[in-house]
């Protein structure tokens, strides 16, 4: 980039009122048709969730945290409470660990069709922004159901869950989850199927494994350049059931680019977890136990939590979602809580990826990362 | 990848070997940490990033431990040793100052720049510590810091008695 | 993939689309129609008073300060005032847990829309009591 | 009582020289009065001066009167003559202006209500039967709004320019033939029997398009509406010589180029039956050219918020959003002339309820189409219509010449009865 062609250049500032930049703007100066710079901005949504939460106690904290991302509000309020267990040292039943990790996967595969909906609309066909939506719907169904809310379940707590399976629920789930898979083969036709969608994304945002971890890219982002770094396989909670079934780690390797990734890859690495988690609730189904859901001593035992600190982690759907808590002794509040969101390192990483791409191309690769404003200005 | 070492206590042996003032911790599971002095940090970081060749930058945060003192966390997850390395540094003073990091780890650039706005903390030779996620008015209050006050007015309204004070920082820190 | 088969994939794609228009719509006339809301649902809140002991363990488990007491206003032995402010309240359905004395419960009653702030922090009048005043538009009765 | 303009004029001048006279007695008085000043003979002298001005001013508006009346005479004299009469109520009423008011308001609600289907909603509902007088609702709303006009628009540009892209997207509407007998220009019953060249002038006024696209992206003074400005001139510099070239092959078969007599020589025979693959570049090329879904890069809302029109409110955005609508409606009644047999069809209807029969079919497949595929960056639509349909385009010329020539029952077929 010689200076000459940066006197030609204009800025244009990518939201923060933009169509489809919500809640956030990028700052690109373009020559031409290409953008040689950008400069994300964040801050629009923050709230300082971080300085909420040491002023929560230890069962109000998740409500915060659920806030932050709705698309997976279970798995973004389960952090919080994994530091909690780990710094009191809670055993939770096995029925609720398992009921825990199949609300997750089904939390999972509702916030991976929203997603579709989303990038889909980003790249300019509302058709498909509203199929995935609709048959969101119905997981959103059983998700009211069962704790009594569509998106914000709060349905953990220190100790098990709060709400048990009914058989309403269990049908209205099956209905779910069918639909999904019934619909799989249609969304593939629509998407990675489509010739138009394969030239918007093909050979769009590419980055390598090596600078992605550098740039602190994790879950579906860093699993399409063939690394299969996933929390539940690496480092599972010991409070979920992960490690009770026989599962594979969803991860592509694309022949071509081994090692790296582009939109595309993106897109099928999400497909791919989809069935993943398809997968992971069938296997989990058979075997839930009976017994009780939440232990009976776990409310006593989080009025006031000893001193220490505790590091609760979870593969959210947009990548690694952790919660750091620190804790004074007999302290009703957490004293800090550090709260990781997974895209505050992928839209972190627009800077990195952005330059040298074409305009029109900005919307797919931003969109192929999977970016939620809450999760980096939190 | 073959550099990467099995575990997070060989890692941390061969840095104590390297560097005699680190004190290492175990942590529950394959987790290590690392008490490392201010002025080493960039030589610790860029260890692990030769060591670890698929080091993920996953965290870097402050805490305000009250009295002017704080603590920067970095925390670093390896997908090849399941292992996870937490850096553990503590600042002292009124606008306590450390080394980035940032040019070893791009993702840990953000990170920075909002520990910054939020605690304080100066990072020196970082090249862009704009404020990030503040609006201008709050530049320079530090809202992160114990000695920020909040609105707690709200509590007022809910009819309650006033809940009793915070408890005091009992000591250092584990 | 080659020139026939990009336009094999055309043809599927059409195939999706042109079935869509003759599928029945997924979206119902919302004022007039409304879907079954599972009784669990987190709506807004019913307070029975004369269950009520005054207890505050609602206020106390609220996340953002939502409920305020006053337990001055006494119409049994010994239950007081619940005001819920409902441009605070998240729904979470702690305060519902924390009532050990069943005296307060989510309704599925969740369209709360009012054109005015105030009217939105219900009294003991308005939290105690299902009825609210009907909705007409252009002569049809919702809600 | 007939108005003489010369007699009034040549009494004009006698009445300018007596009150020249007056006022110079007026002003001499104080030397040729003899005695003192007598005030009543002159205030008596006063009313004729006045009198006279009146009856002057009451000539020049007694001539405008009778100017005004002998001109509205003359008009309406040309009206009730027959042909006249005819043309225009052709050109405002029936296949006219009111005509495609109208069909554009349905068009409108027809294409929303088939998105809606497509998306899995029902769309506009409350307003009127089926949401029938949504658009009136929606109009009346758009056109109550306020009228932001940027600080660095061009403002008299920015007024002008909507309303005169409607103006240029409705002219072509002149030479769709609807009817055999009902249409405005290339009748054989109309003033002006056979237009020979409506095709050629169709393309031509179209051809304006997007220049107006482009000004009012220009002198709307914002990044966004320049970056759609040139995209949609890029997109019409894309689609305009394929669509041109594939409406060649049914100009070559009728050996006319007039639309009139394409749509006389397909009694025998539609021409998408001949020229599949020509149907196809031409709609292909129609939809690049007009600019909507998979070739929106013009109002990619996702990239650019809405292109040309990011700057554009109330009745400016209203009458460039139909437009758009009229443009569709013109291309898809374009297609249905040049291959799908125009108003020829089922006998026992009239020629205009075969055309809309068939324009409908057509408009439908317009939307399914257009809403089945991703926007494409506006260098692959460059590449798409030159790649791909430009070739095909000129391969159906060559093909149809040879066809022409060298199949011997071919000509008599084509040319129609």
């Amino acid at each position: 980039m010689s200076p000459d062609i940066l006197d030609e250049s204009s800025v244009i500032w990518f939201g923060p009122q933009h169509v489809s930049a919500h809640g956030w703007a990028a700052k690109l100066t373009i020559v031409g048709d290409y953008i040689v710079e950008c400069d994300p901005n964040a801050g629009y949504f923050h709230r300082s969730a971080e300085k909420c939460l040491e002023f929560r106690n230890f069962r109000q904290g998740s409500m915060i945290l659920e806030r932050i991302c709705m698309m997976e509000a279970f798995l973004a309020e389960y952090p919080y409470i994994a530091a909690v267990e780990k710094i009191v040292d809670l055993e939770v039943p096995e029925r609720a660990k398992i009921m825990r990790t199949i609300m997750m996967e089904f939390n999972r595969i509702h916030s991976l069709q929203f997603w579709w909906g989303q990038f889909a609309g980003e790249l300019g066909l509302f058709v498909m922004l509203l199929w995935p939506w609709v048959d969101r719907e119905y997981s959103l169904d059983a998700f009211e159901e069962l704790t009594g809310s569509r998106h914000t379940v709060s349905y953990a707590t220190p100790g098990g869950v709060k709400y048990d399976f009914t058989p309403k629920f269990l049908a209205k789930m099956e209905t779910a989850l069918k639909l999904v898979k019934d619909r799989m083969p249609v969304f593939n036709d629509m998407l990675a199927g489509s010739p138009t969608f394969r030239l918007r994304t093909e050979g769009v945002g590419h980055y390598t494994a090596k600078q992605a971890l550098k740039w602190g890219l994790s879950g579906p982002n860093i699993k399409a350049c063939g690394i299969p770094m996933d929390l539940r396989k690496d480092d599972p909670d010991p409070n979920l059931a992960y490690d009770l079934i026989d599962w594979e780690v969803p991860v592509i390797n694309n022949e071509e680019h081994p090692g790296e990734s582009d939109a595309f890859d993106r897109l099928l690495q999400r497909f791919k977890e989809i069935e993943t988690s398809l997968d992971i609730i069938e296997k989990l189904l058979p075997i839930l136990p009976e017994g009780p859901i939440i232990d009976p001593k776990a409310r006593s035992k989080t009025n006031r939590l000893p001193e220490g600190e505790g590091y609760g982690r979870v593969e959210g759907t947009r990548g690694v979602t952790s919660v750091w808590l620190k804790t004074m002794a007999k302290a009703q509040t957490p004293w800090r809580a550090k709260i990781r969101g997974p895209c505050f390192a992928s839209y972190y990483s627009l800077k990195h990826i952005v330059p040298g791409a074409r305009f029109a191309d900005f919307p797919a690769i931003f969109g192929s990362l999977d970016p939620y404003p809450g999760w980096w200005d939190r | 990848m073959s550099k990467t070492p099995g575990s997070a206590s060989t890692l941390a042996r061969t840095i104590i070997n390297k560097y005699p003032d680190i004190e290492s911790k175990p942590l529950v599971g394959n987790k290590v940490e690392l008490v490392v002095p201010p002025e080493m940090i960039r030589d610790i970081v860029s260890m692990i990033d030769e060591e670890v060749s698929d080091a993920l930058p996953e965290s870097l945060f402050g805490v305000d431990l009250t009295e002017d003192k704080y603590e920067v966390i970095y925390i670093f997850w390896s997908h090849e040793g399941k292992m996870l390395v937490q850096l553990r540094v503590s600042l002292e003073g009124e606008t306590p100052e450390i080394e980035t990091v940032s040019d070893i780890f791009p993702g840990l650039d953000w990170h920075e720049r909002e520990t910054h706005e939020l605690y304080g903390i100066n990072f020196k030779n970082h090249p862009d510590l704009r404020l990030l996620l503040l609006p201008d008015e709050l530049e320079g209050k530090f809202p992160m810091r114990k000695s920020f006050l909040t609105d707690r007015s709200r509590m007022d309204e809910t009819g309650l008695a006033r809940p009793k004070p915070r408890p005091k920082p009992g000591g250092e820190s584990s | 993939m080659g020139f026939v088969g990009n336009l094999g994939d055309i043809f599927r794609i059409l195939k999706h689309t042109f079935r869509q228009v003759f599928r029945r719509p997924f979206t119902y006339f919302y004022p007039f129609e409304d879907r079954e809301y599972p009784e669990t649902t987190r709506g807004r809140h019913i307070h029975i008073r004369e269950t009520c002991t005054a207890c505050a363990a609602c206020v106390r488990a609220c996340p953002v300060a939502a409920i305020r007491i006053d337990k001055e206003d006494k119409k049994f032995e010994k239950d007081c005032a619940l005001y819920f402010d409902y441009t605070r309240c998240l729904f979470c359905g702690d305060c519902v847990r924390a009532c050990r004395y069943e005296a307060l419960f989510h309704t599925p009653i969740v369209d709360l829309s009012e054109g005015d702030r105030d009217d939105l922090i219900y009294g003991p009048d308005k939290i105690t009591t299902l009825d609210r005043d009907p909705l007409e538009w252009r002569g049809r009765r919702f809600r | 009582m007939q108005f003489d303009v010369f007699t009034w004029l040549g009494g004009l001048w006698d009445w300018v020289i007596g009150v020249l006279l007056w006022l110079w007695g007026f002003l001499m008085w104080p030397f040729l009065w003899e005695g003192p000043f007598d005030f009543f003979a002159w205030f008596g002298g006063l009313w004729d001066w006045v009198l006279g001005i009146f009856l002057w001013l009451w000539g020049i508006v007694n001539w405008l009167i009778f100017w005004v009346v002998d001109f509205v005479n003359w008009i309406w004299f040309l009206v009730s003559l027959p042909e006249n009469f005819m043309f225009l109520f052709r050109a405002i009423v029936f296949p006219g202006l009111i005509f495609i008011l109208l069909a554009l308001i349905f068009t409108v609600w027809y294409t929303r209500k088939i998105w809606a289907r497509l998306q899995d909603r029902r769309g506009p509902m409350h307003m009127g039967k089926y949401g029938g007088l949504q658009l009136f609702a929606d109009a009346i709303k758009l056109m109550s709004k306020e009228i932001i006009i940027p600080d660095k628009a061009k403002r008299w540009m920015y007024r002008i320019l909507p309303s005169l892209l409607l103006v240029i997207v409705m002219l072509p509407f002149a030479f769709i033939p609807w009817d055999p007998y009902w249409n405005i220009l290339g009748s054989p019953t109309s003033p002006f029997p056979d237009l020979s060249v409506s095709l050629v002038l169709v393309f031509a006024i179209l051809t304006a398009v997007p220049v107006f696209s482009l000004l009012i992206g220009w002198v709307s003074g914002s990044k966004y509406s320049l970056i759609g400005g040139f995209r949609a001139a890029n997109n019409q510099f894309a689609a305009e010589i394929p669509m041109v070239i594939s409406s060649v092959g049914p100009a070559m078969l009728a050996g006319s180029l007039s639309l009139y007599s394409i749509v006389m020589a397909q009694t025998n025979i539609w021409y998408i039956v001949l020229l599949p693959i020509n149907f196809i570049t031409f709609f292909v090329a129609a939809i690049a050219s007009v600019g909507t879904f998979p070739f929106d890069a013009p109002v990619a809302d996702s990239e650019i918020i809405f292109g040309w029109r990011t700057e554009l409110s109330g009745i400016y955005f209203t009458v460039v959003y139909f437009a758009e609508f009229a443009e569709q409606m013109l291309y898809s009644a374009l297609m249905v002339t040049l291959f799908l047999g125009g108003f020829n069809g089922l006998p026992f209807l009239a020629g205009i309820v075969n055309f809309a029969i068939k324009w409908l079919v057509v408009f439908f497949l317009f939307i399914v189409v257009t809403s089945s595929f991703y926007r494409l960056r506006q260098d692959q639509v460059v590449h798409l219509c030159w790649k791909y349909l430009l070739p095909l385009s000129i391969l159906n010329v060559v093909l149809v010449m040879f066809a022409l020539v060298y199949i011997p029952g071919l000509v008599p077929l084509v040319i129609g009865g």
